[in-house]
């Protein structure tokens, strides 16, 4: 099948559902060409589409989001990039306060199709304010789903699912996974919000990570495959709400044993409502304690080697997989 | 509610696919009518529908038949009644906390405002958003916001999409003199003025937010020069003027309507109860004089007063209308204690469109 | 003792603290007298101390935030309140990007010693933007402490110690508590962040509970003891960063059982920290698994018994107990 | 780091109680010279310190010495210069994502400066902050800042400290022309305007908020104008002159000092480079020719111009100073060069004043 980068794969989800519906536009903060956003994922729709459907908006994110919200409650389907994840720090509240719940206040008048795509995560030495792994805020957030591919397949897939689901979606991309590439079938097909994918079966642990982290939880089950002769099944959500839990749980109960892994400090992380999810779930199916591989819990450092340190890598993805099978 | 959650099947709000369609205009938008003399008594009834409505809630909440916070739109009303004089039911309003006189300007059912008061099954909301959510989505007025501000990029939303459907429809967007200091009114100005969206801004500057006085919230009193540095044209305008406030919009919606862009109106008005029903009714921190002051500011006899100058109305025509207001506020009392409650389950309903197939809510 | 309303212990911890120590200082919405602030807290503060020091700000929550801090950075001690928890949502930035990691960021050059005291929590019909338990966000941000009285005596003694704690401390009052009496000594004494509260000794099972929950969780233990003859022990972390694990571990380690209660919704929530940390911690002590009682993954309604079927109440909280010891 | 925490011991950057008393003023403080011809060179030397040590950073990124996001402040050296030109070393300045100018011009080292930029620990910052929280409290300069606006209500704070101590210390708060258009800008403008406090307020519009041009973003170009609607006054300079930014600030530092308030400044300039380093360096959606013209207003041989015709100075003088401060560059790089890395397990410190006592971190 033919490859492309996610950020590629992002770019020809938005080419597709702006073709197929005219109620689909863009807004954000430079995301007009010759730019083409920050990561370059909106590149060339302004030149197609032109810049009343590819809005280029001033900075503030409230703004951003609340335009966007504004639009869709009279029928349209925006999609809203908000440059890094942090900056959903500035929109919490028309986020929050206003998207996630106008459907259920308004006792089911109005409807918030609206996507909201940001890139979280650390790798680029960028500081404590432009790194962040948020997600978990929003997964305490009754009314929003939330996304977080790891391959170019599923960001295809699952941007374009988002872009035609009735409510709002945050689209949470790692900047460290523009760069990688994958299969991505031509044409359209998406990938379903709250279905899990198994990335690689295995029978001993099954590893749940998101993100970035699969990718790594990936390099972790082939390393302990070969050293420990370990046999990792590998579970990327993909969305965290709506989560499947029948493919997860189903998973522990094949090899009672898990580790959970993400990117965000360890405390009050998603990790532990997941952990709480199994243990509800199928406690009597454990061996062993559940590990959580998280960051620890502080802002990102810059200088790169601490930030090495911070962000859970291979390495500590096998020590958790050895610290539960031992 | 039982601690362990079972899934349950929620009714989809929304077909699958149609979200996003919403019928614009209901049957039960109530137009403003074309005739001169018609729109001028629909002001004077209008107003009355507002002042009595509200008056009668605090009596309700006084009496504990509805709860909540509640904010009275009382000395307020020739505010909401004179924009929505030159609106069509296919434009917009985006409204704040103080959301019933808006409602009802727009052409709402007072008995299904009072049955959302009450929470029950046939209030716009079914009693899941009471006062600071009446919304009535159909008419086009697109929601009371419990949060101050957050309306103002809301309604650059709908601007924005009118602009890419391309219609000739407005939007106005209603919030407070504390609305004005806040982040989000300023973004929103701003992107309004930027994008020449078709967005009335009125702010209803009734001198204090919550408990306290404008002047120690900002350091001019005069709101409508903010709209200077946007470069857009900003209006000051006696708030309890029913007929001045409805030809400056008049005025701004239709520079909207033909693509100039948005308007900053300031009107000067004055609330005579309490920040919130509950709150202590109207003395604490407020002087007595300035409230006597502004009652006898009173927008609706000075409506009836240039009604009965003009011969537009005889004194009989005037109290009629009074008397079938009164009859429509108790009419909608008796709707809305007829009106069923939710069952409680029912809170479990409209978080999503639909259930997602393998997760619990 | 004398006993006090929660609502006057909080004054009264603000009269000393301000009598105390002349860089303590209050900013807020409408905290001024005759109205003393929206539920009375800073009653007769303004009054006393002044205008200057007790300071009526314009509303928006982000400026409150932004304002204390840079005051704080040149030494003084400002207490903002922000009217509900709510509204924090429209200052996460200045909390979470600005207060919470500035010691961090500019490697402990900048100490941020705030205390934003807020009013969290259902139970008056304020719907979905007035009456939500937050708290869970915060835990997950490095750098903030978090902390959530439940009496009277925990109120005043956690606000003074907040208030002279050198980093940025979120104080979570619920306001179905402000009118709860309780004894409170006269004069000066702290309740020190990071120590949990035994708020009831049992031997059977431990519930751990937050805030307005630990009050029920109370009323539930007197009712199974009345009716199964459990003898519950109730834990009160207080403070849930700093959370004092060694009280909370020893308690499961002695009963061998927990129910967790938070008025948050359910997913996402502090309840799913917590029990990961159980987990982690006593996994090998654990005879059943363990309950978590909280709100369901919903807005908050407005109609008074849809609000009172989504708020967990002493009937869920014994029923959880129940399910835990069967 | 292993996944598994234990309790680490994390070294209390501020004892316990004294947390808050930080030092004002440093023993590496410069002080801007008193005398008017010393002051006039150390203008023309802090230009060229920022300009050097910027256009020598966009070198090192490019070979790969430093990293992370650098935003270069070659061509508006007059604003921050200006500005620091007449305030007192104990006086406070509200830095950006482009910060590094502020600091210089604020009496900041280079040498730790560039320390910092390497991730070292004797960087300002220890390597924890990098480029974009540059900070140097014990100089006044409250840091950079990777959110845009978000400074602007923290120079509040520090401004009503101020107030509340009753020195006649002010604040500077810098941001761009992208930032005015967020809410925390307005409101705190609101906020300092309604109290009075001594914060100037220097809008350095260099015309683009990352790539895109200043007139996607507001509808008006002159951004002064907003100042009206607070009621202080707003004014607007060439940026890129660098006596005129000095005696505009003059006076608006003035003003402050003696009780007067706040001001707006504007001042217009331009960036030559790409927005941060890593971006194309230049025309990528900018008009070479745009670019041309800006490098020919060029404030350094403006201000070495003024100085020589006047005959301030001697072209061997300006030589000379240009020399030492390339000098200073080299030795900034060599002493970054030869501080350490922080060890990795560093990064664990600094959260807290000190762990908790029964808490792990
Ligand atoms: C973001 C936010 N902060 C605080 C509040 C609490 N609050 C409710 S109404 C109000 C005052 C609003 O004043 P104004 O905008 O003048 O409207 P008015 O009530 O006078 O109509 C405040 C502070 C809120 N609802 N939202
Ligand atoms: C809240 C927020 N949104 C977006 C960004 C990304 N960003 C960094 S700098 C910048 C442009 C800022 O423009 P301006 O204020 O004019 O400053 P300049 O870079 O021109 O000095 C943007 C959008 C950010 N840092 N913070
Ligand atoms: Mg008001
Ligand atoms: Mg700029």
């Amino acid at each position: 099948m033919r490859e492309l980068l996610l950020r590629e794969a992002l770019n020809e989800a938005l080419h597709e559902e702006m073709d197929a519906d005219p109620r689909v536009f863009l807004l954000g903060e430079d995301i007009l060409d010759p730019w083409g956003g920050t990561f370059r994922v909106t590149e060339g729709l302004s030149t197609r589409f032109g810049t009343e459907r590819v809005r280029e908006t001033p900075i503030p994110e409230a703004a951003i989001v609340g335009c966007a919200l504004g639009a869709a409650l009279l029928g349209m389907r925006p999609v809203a990039e908000i440059m890094l994840l942090d900056f959903t720090a500035m929109a919490m509240d028309q986020i929050v306060n206003q998207a996630a719940k106008l459907r259920y206040m308004t006792g089911g008048q109005a409807s918030v199709p609206i996507v909201i795509r940001t890139a979280g995560g650390a790798g680029r030495a960028s500081a404590a304010q432009h790194s962040q792994s948020l997600e978990a805020w929003f997964t305490h957030v009754p009314g929003l789903k939330v996304v977080m591919p790891s391959t170019p397949y599923d960001a295809k897939g699952l941007l374009k699912a988002a872009i035609r689901d009735p409510d709002p979606v945050i689209f949470i991309e790692h900047k460290m996974t523009y760069g990688v590439r994958g299969p991505v079938p031509e044409g359209d097909y998406t990938v379903p919000l709250g279905v899990a994918d198994v990335k690689r079966p295995g029978t001993d642990i099954t590893v749940i990570a998101t993100s970035r982290q699969v990718l790594r939880a990936l390099e972790a089950a082939e390393r302990v495959a070969r050293e420990d002769g370990y046999d990792v099944e590998v579970v990327d959500p993909r969305t965290l709400y709506p989560l499947d839990t029948r493919t997860i749980l189903a998973s522990i109960k094949k090899t009672h044993r898990a580790v959970v892994v993400h990117e965000a400090p360890k405390r009050g992380g998603w990790g532990g409502e997941l952990l709480s999810t199994i243990v509800e779930g199928a406690f009597d199916y454990l061996d062993a304690p559940i590990v959580r591989v998280a960051a620890p819990n502080t802002p990102i450092p810059f200088a790169p080697e601490m930030e090495r340190y911070i962000v859970p890598d291979v390495a500590e993805i096998v020590a958790g997989i050895r610290q539960v099978m031992a | 509610m039982p601690a362990q959650q079972e899934v349950i099947q929620v009714a989809a709000a929304t077909e699958p696919g149609a979200a996003g369609e919403q019928p614009v205009v209901s049957q039960y938008a109530a137009p403003v009518p074309a005739g001169e003399r018609e729109r001028l008594l629909w002001m004077y009834r209008t107003m009355l529908r507002i002042r009595e409505f509200d008056e009668r809630i605090v009596q309700l909440f006084g009496e504990g038949k509805i709860a909540g916070a509640l904010h009275s739109y009382v000395g307020e009303e020739a505010v909401a009644t004179g924009v929505c004089a030159h609106l069509r039911p296919d434009d917009y309003v985006v409204s704040t906390h103080r959301g019933h006189g808006h409602l009802l300007a727009k052409g709402g059912e007072m008995r299904r405002m009072m049955a959302e008061l009450y929470g029950r099954v046939d209030g716009y909301c079914r009693g899941k958003g009471g006062s600071m959510h009446i919304t009535a989505v159909e008419l086009g007025m697109l929601g009371a916001n419990g949060i101050v501000g957050a309306g103002v990029p809301i309604a650059t939303g709908a601007g924005t999409a009118i602009h890419l459907k391309g219609t000739d429809q407005v939007v106005v967007c209603f919030f407070g003199d504390g609305a004005v200091n806040i982040g989000p009114f300023h973004e929103g100005l701003n992107l309004a003025a930027t994008w020449n969206l078709p967005v009335t801004f009125v702010c209803e500057n009734n001198l204090y937010a919550q408990f306290t006085p404008q002047r120690l919230h900002a350091k001019l009193p005069d709101l409508y020069l903010r709209a200077q540095g946007y470069g857009i044209p900003g209006l000051v305008v006696d708030g309890n003027d029913v007929l001045a406030v409805a030809d400056v919009v008049q005025e701004a919606v239709a520079r909207s309507r033909s693509g100039g862009g948005p308007t900053f109106i300031e009107a000067k008005t004055y609330r005579w109860h309490g920040h919130a029903v509950n709150n202590p009714a109207s003395a604490v921190g407020r002087d007595e004089r300035e409230i006597a002051d502004w009652k006898a500011k009173d927008p609706i006899p000075r409506l009836a007063h240039h009604l009965l100058e003009r011969g537009i109305a005889t004194a009989l025509e005037l109290d009629s209308i009074r008397d079938e207001v009164l009859q429509e506020v108790e009419a909608s009392i008796a709707f809305a204690e007829a009106s069923p409650s939710a069952p409680p389950e029912a809170a479990l309903e409209h978080v999503y469109a639909h259930l997602p197939p393998r997760a619990d809510l």
